[in-house]
């Protein structure tokens, strides 16, 4: 019953007169953690925009557990199981920690339940990820693992079959960044399928089965880790000619 | 009633009103589109100029528009003491948007209150030796009361415009809002740079008071019919982009008069503002934004 | 938790209506033992109408000082109750409920202008008032009320007597002008002013050219002003608000515009601020005006008043010569005074009796209201700037400078004709 | 449920004292007070379920709520309708205009959106001024239809604003509470957040700038027959727009009772200016407290409340 495959086929998005995806393609499949790597400005934010729906494509289809989503809206995506965390944490800092996982339990996970049970359900979230202690406070009030850990709670809460996480880690000591690996690895571990973009190569290549790299808009490689690195092609876009 | 002649004179009419329109906005252009404070009571500001400009003008019978330059070094401490007080109580605590927009309501009441309790209601007008005068430019007659304004928006936008671009201050500025890193490595205090910037907004504010009262008459109520227009022609040209704003404020002034001359004037400002309706749906960062 | 959580909408407005009662409570301790007699009002203190309406207020007041330092009517004191109306219409029910049932005036008169008459007739209506209107035009044209009066000398049939002197003007100079051109802002005034001149224009059989609106936050009025003179009008009526009049006097005289006749109805010029600052640009200008220091408009009493005004009126904050509205809205008071006096009597009905009745002899001339309320025979005069000079005030005391062309018997100087020729 | 259904009942209860308090002989002027304030309850309460809930600054309310006082206008002229059809059509109309504001939200943000509802407001005024039909410029005079209930019409018109009012509060309790407020409140933190969650943002903001239109609408209803004279530049005075603003900021707009306790205190102290100051002071008073506010108690005066208890 593991559900969670995501097909990309052809996508293409451009601004004005730049195009920042080329006819993309990819094929994540159930319960795989996935990596996706590139160089500033290759694309991988706009890539996962146009999944999660927050941009509209110019080309191509997206489909997810063999369903066109290529045109429906972001919300409905999270609904089917998209749900993607932000590289910046954007929390809704008006309302607690607790609150902020509310939202997603009421309309993503579907819900719409009597609050007192949402509420019982995103403490043990919260538990599961550590910052049960943090629960009635204000994300203001969070350290930035802590606001990290409330974008992948939040996200969880959403109740997904494929996460897509956007640079969770960038920023953190090592040991935080274990931290979130072990919650991500975790996660995997219930069947939900995970895409990492990340610019800690360690994290990435300890995490990922499979790993894409673009470049320019353009996938120039993909593989396993040990494949991805020692590919010439992702060198040269990494370091340059 | 279409003739070439009425065109002509109508677009120059126009190109005029938008330098006028130009002067008025640039201080909003900067404050908002640069620094992102939504100051509504710049057109407050702006009679406040044209109170000065008038008071010289009758007591001292000083040139109007001399005197709003004069007074520029007065009006941009005094904006600069604005923003202090603006920054200590939003934007330190963060989440100014909708406060300070309060805040500046409430600055624009207390300014117009002032000036009515201090000048009374009346019409305030000016005297000048170029009002009531025109000149013949090849067949296009031109209003002197309109064409020295004009050229004073004309140099406000330039000299603003190579402020920006020339200078390190100006740099500072620019950087404030798009590039918190430059400014850094400039070395420079952002509250200050802010500070510098919001007292040349009201400065630019002042004297384009000076130029609106040579070009009619006011009282301390007649800001609230410039709070649409400013803040549309800002937006029209594309935040921040001082070119922009000249450009979009000879849209808007060339709009108004063909309107006025061609079909029914009644219809000039609905079509002003229709403009912007139509800009924002089409392209939100406006014609010249980032 | 959250502390306004528990309450509730019934809390909330039972508040509302706290408040609101408390407030019915508040300024009705001005009771007297000497029991004056109160006139109540609200006036346009501030917002768009104040420049008129502070002259307006202060003249009424002199006039309370005249009547008190003459003991009174009927032996009890006069005073004076007004709030403002900050021009704004929604304010009048509000106020004038105030000044009935908390105050208990025994008289109103009405604030300045037609906007601010309008929301209280039917308030007056309703309780059968007798009400003194101070500067309105047409107002009871749909109510007809009968003890309605209006000391706005616009005539028994407002909209079209309003400009009748301007065309009779026209219709005589010789050559006879055959076009038209009809201009004004989008506004209550200058919308009857323009309809009443279509009219006008119909009766005496001249040609329409130009005929538009402008909206009143219009900045520059050189392409109107071009416009028009692309019609080539013999004739041009403007119906205007103080900027728009300066504007569009600027505007005509910077584009060249120089029809035979310019003016009409035009607000703002009458005032002294305005004359002083557009000085000679006046010149030639033919305008409505209610009052002018001219040998034919001295009535008994007027010059009394001015002297008095003037002296007060720097403290006020007003306009200096106050030769607009001020001496009307003293005549408006001066007029229920006597109605008062004549009738011994407060009743509503039997003051309003007499004053239909009666001529009063008032400090604007002898005025006799006719069945609508209005002055039974107009007397909007047309008046014309002549050999204005520079821009002194002092000027503007002595006659000649707005001189008199209509109606014909307070005629006071010739039409100089065309309009090029007054203004060299 | 149950305290929605109990919430009703107490609105069920205000009304009813509010027509017992119409049919009491008590000074008129208090019911032409308490009508203004009302009027403001409505107003500042519309306005926030928009910019206190969902925040969207809403610049142009005087245009919803002039379309309203048009609306009843036009209804008055056309057909003579009778209150109840005045109110609800007018609520409408200004509901199908912010459903129309509501799709700018789609591509305007922020003080661009605020932007928009000004030259929205411009536009609409232009367009009444010049047709005559609802009286243009010159503006038009309504006649009251002869005996109302309770004898007389500011009492009517009192008890129907009370029942607006208490509409209007209800509403926003109703709002506040369910899961569209909720939704609205994580939509005003970050609009890209709330729709990754699942947020439904695009619907939402349709229901707060209808919801917030209709009400404004619903409030300009009856001001034909308050004033009996309405006229473009006062149906669509500034006024409406500042205090609408103004009201939810000086009692917090993040709750129902906010913006009641804004329009309470301000109207209020409006009205008691007005028969009292009486003069240019009586602006400067409200710029002072304005500003005064925003920066001593930036959320306002329930956060004034909530802040000693902690949290």
């Amino acid at each position: 019953m593991v559900g969670g495959r995501l097909e990309v086929e052809g996508l293409t998005k451009r601004f004005g007169g730049f195009t920042a995806l080329n006819g993309v393609s990819l094929d994540v499949k159930s319960g795989e953690r996935f990596g996706l790597i590139g160089p500033n400005g290759s694309g991988k934010t706009t890539l996962i925009n146009c999944v999660s729906g927050a941009l509209s494509t110019d080309g191509g289809r997206i489909r997810f557990e063999g369903r066109d989503i290529t045109a429906i809206p972001a919300h409905q995506r999270t609904r089917l199981g998209v749900v993607r965390s932000f590289q910046i944490p954007k929390p809704f800092i008006s309302m607690t920690v607790l609150e902020n996982l509310v939202i997603p339990l009421e309309y993503a996970a579907g819900a719409r339940a009597e609050r007192a049970d949402c509420a019982a359900e995103a403490m043990d979230i919260l538990r599961t990820i550590g910052l049960e202690s943090k629960a009635h406070t204000r994300p203001a009030g969070l350290t930035q693992i802590e606001m990290r850990k409330l974008e992948l709670a939040r996200a969880m809460a959403a109740k997904p079959k494929l996460l897509i996480s956007d640079e969770a880690m960038a920023g953190l000591s090592s040991g935080e960044v274990d931290d979130i690996l072990t919650i991500l690895f975790r996660l995997n571990e219930r069947g939900i399928t995970i895409i990492m973009i990340e610019h800690i190569m360690r994290a990435v290549m300890r995490f990922s089965e499979r790993i894409i790299v673009l470049d320019a808009g353009e996938p120039i490689a993909e593989g396993t880790p040990n494949e991805i690195v020692r590919n010439s092609a992702v060198e040269k876009a990494y370091l340059g000619e | 009633m279409f003739s070439w002649d009425l065109l002509a004179n109508a677009v120059v009419a126009g190109v005029l009103l938008g330098g006028f329109y130009a002067a008025v906005s640039l201080g909003v252009s900067l404050t908002f589109g640069l620094l992102d404070v939504v100051n509504i009571a710049h057109p407050a500001f702006v009679i406040l100029g044209s109170y000065a400009a008038y008071a010289m003008n009758s007591s001292f019978g000083l040139d109007p528009i001399l005197t709003g330059m004069l007074l520029t070094p007065l009006f941009y401490v005094l904006g600069a003491a604005v923003y202090q007080v603006y920054y200590a109580s939003f934007e330190r605590r963060g989440e100014e948007s909708l406060r300070g927009l309060v805040f500046f309501f409430g600055l624009l009441f207390i300014i117009e209150v002032s000036l009515s309790l201090t000048y009374g209601v009346d019409y305030r007008l000016v005297e000048a030796p170029y009002i009531g005068k025109s000149i013949e430019l090849g067949g296009v007659g031109v209003a002197v009361r309109l064409l020295v304004p004009f050229a004073v928006g004309l140099a406000m936008t330039l000299a603003l415009h190579l402020f920006l671009s020339r200078t390190f201050y100006g740099r500072a500025i620019k950087a404030v809002s798009q590039d918190r890193l430059a400014l850094r490595l400039m070395g420079a205090n952002p509250v200050r740079i802010k500070t510098i910037a919001f007292g040349i907004g009201i400065a630019a504010a002042s004297l384009s008071g000076a130029l609106l009262v040579t070009i009619a008459p006011v009282v301390p109520s007649t800001d609230r019919d410039y709070i649409g227009r400013v803040f549309a022609i800002a937006v029209l040209g594309g935040l921040g982009s001082i070119g922009g704003t000249l450009v979009a404020a000879i849209i808007l002034g060339v709009a108004e008069s063909l309107m006025a001359t061609f079909f029914g004037p009644s219809w000039s400002l609905a079509v002003s503002f229709g403009i912007l309706l139509l800009a924002l749906a089409v392209r939100p960062t406006g014609l010249f934004g980032r | 938790m959250r502390p306004w959580g528990r309450w509730s909408p019934l809390r909330a407005v039972a508040a509302v209506l706290g408040t609101a009662f408390a407030l019915s409570s508040v300024g009705s301790a001005t009771a007297q033992s000497a029991k004056p007699i109160k006139i109540g009002l609200g006036m346009a203190l501030t917002g768009g109408l104040s420049a008129n309406g502070k002259p307006a207020l202060l003249a009424m007041q002199i006039w309370r000082d005249d009547i008190n330092k003459r003991g009174g009517l009927l032996d009890r004191p006069v005073e004076l109750i007004y709030y403002d109306d900050q021009t704004n219409p929604a304010t009048v029910p509000g106020i004038y409920t105030k000044l009935l049932d908390v105050d208990q005036v025994n008289f109103v008169v009405s604030g300045y202008g037609t906007n601010l008459i309008a929301p209280l007739l039917p308030i007056v209506m309703e309780r059968k008032l007798t009400l003194m209107g101070v500067l309105g035009l047409a107002n009871n044209e749909k109510y007809k009320y009968p003890n309605y009066f209006q000391i706005q000398p616009s005539g028994p049939d407002p909209e079209a007597n309003w400009a009748m002197g301007f065309f009779e003007i026209a219709g005589k100079l010789n050559p006879r002008p055959q076009t038209i051109a009809l201009v004004g802002a989008d506004a209550e005034y200058p919308r009857h002013a323009i309809d009443g001149a279509r009219e006008l224009v119909k009766t005496f059989g001249f040609k329409t050219v130009y005929d538009k609106s402008y909206p009143p936050s219009t900045v520059d009025y050189t392409p109107i002003a071009r416009a028009i003179k692309a019609a080539n009008p013999d004739i041009v009526f403007v119906a205007s608000y103080p900027p728009d009049s300066v504007g569009m006097v600027r505007a005509a005289r910077e584009v060249g515009l120089q029809p035979k006749l310019f003016g009409g109805g035009m607000v703002g010029l009458q005032y002294t601020s305005v004359m002083t600052s557009m000085g000679p640009m006046l010149n030639g200008i033919v305008n409505y005006d209610f009052w002018a220091p001219e040998r034919t408009m001295m009535f008994p009493g007027i010059e009394e008043f001015f002297k008095e005004y003037q002296a007060r009126a720097e403290k006020a904050g007003v306009d200096p010569l106050g030769y607009y509205l001020p001496p009307y809205a003293y005549a408006a008071v001066q007029i229920l005074g006597r109605a008062i006096e004549a009738t011994k009597s407060l009743d509503q009905q039997t003051v309003a009796d007499y004053i239909r009745k009666t001529e009063f002899r008032t400090i604007v001339g002898k005025v006799k209201f006719g069945p609508n309320g209005e002055w039974a025979k107009s007397r909007v005069l047309m008046i014309q700037y002549q050999n204005i000079e520079g821009r002194l005030v002092e000027q503007f005391k002595g006659p000649g400078r707005k001189v008199v062309l209509y109606p014909e018997e307070f005629k006071s100087g010739n039409l100089i004709y065309p309009y090029s020729a007054a203004q060299r | 449920m149950v305290r929605t259904g109990g919430g009703l009942l107490v609105s069920l209860a205000v009304i009813v004292g509010g027509i017992l308090l119409a049919s009491l002989r008590v000074n008129l002027y208090f019911y032409f007070a308490g009508y203004v304030v009302l009027q403001y309850v409505v107003v500042a309460t519309a306005w926030n379920i928009l910019g206190g809930y969902a925040g969207y600054v809403n610049f142009g309310t005087s245009a919803f709520f002039a379309l309203g006082a048009y609306t009843a206008i036009f209804l008055i002229e056309a057909f003579r309708a009778p209150l109840p059809v005045l109110i609800l059509a007018g609520g409408l109309v200004s509901g199908l205009l912010g459903l129309g504001i509501g799709y700018l939200t789609l591509r305007l943000k922020g003080v661009f959106f605020s932007i928009a509802t000004l030259a929205l407001s411009v536009v609409l005024q232009t367009l009444i001024m010049n047709w005559d039909y609802v009286g243009g410029a010159k503006g038009v005079t309504v006649i009251r239809p002869g005996s109302p209930l309770f004898g007389n019409w500011v009492r009517l018109l009192f008890t129907v604003m009370v029942g607006l009012a208490v509409a209007a509060v209800t509403v926003a309790w109703i709002i506040e509470r369910s899961w569209v407020g909720r939704g609205l409140r994580a939509l005003r933190d970050s609009e890209e957040a709330a729709e990754c969650m699942g947020v439904p943002t695009l619907r939402l903001k349709l229901f707060a700038t209808t919801i917030s239109g209709f009400l404004l609408g619903v409030a300009g209803a009856p001001f034909p027959y308050y004033v009996t004279y309405v006229e473009p530049s006062s149906a669509f005075n500034l006024d409406y727009a500042v205090n609408a603003l103004a009201m939810p900021m000086i009692g917090g707009t993040t709750t129902w009772i906010g913006p009641v306790i804004g329009a309470v205190l301000l109207g209020t102290a409006q009205q008691v200016a007005t028969v009292t100051i009486s003069s240019e002071l009586n602006l400067l008073i409200v710029g002072v407290v304005l500003v005064a506010f925003v920066v001593l108690a930036p959320e306002g005066i329930v956060g004034l409340v909530r802040r000693p208890r902690g949290r």
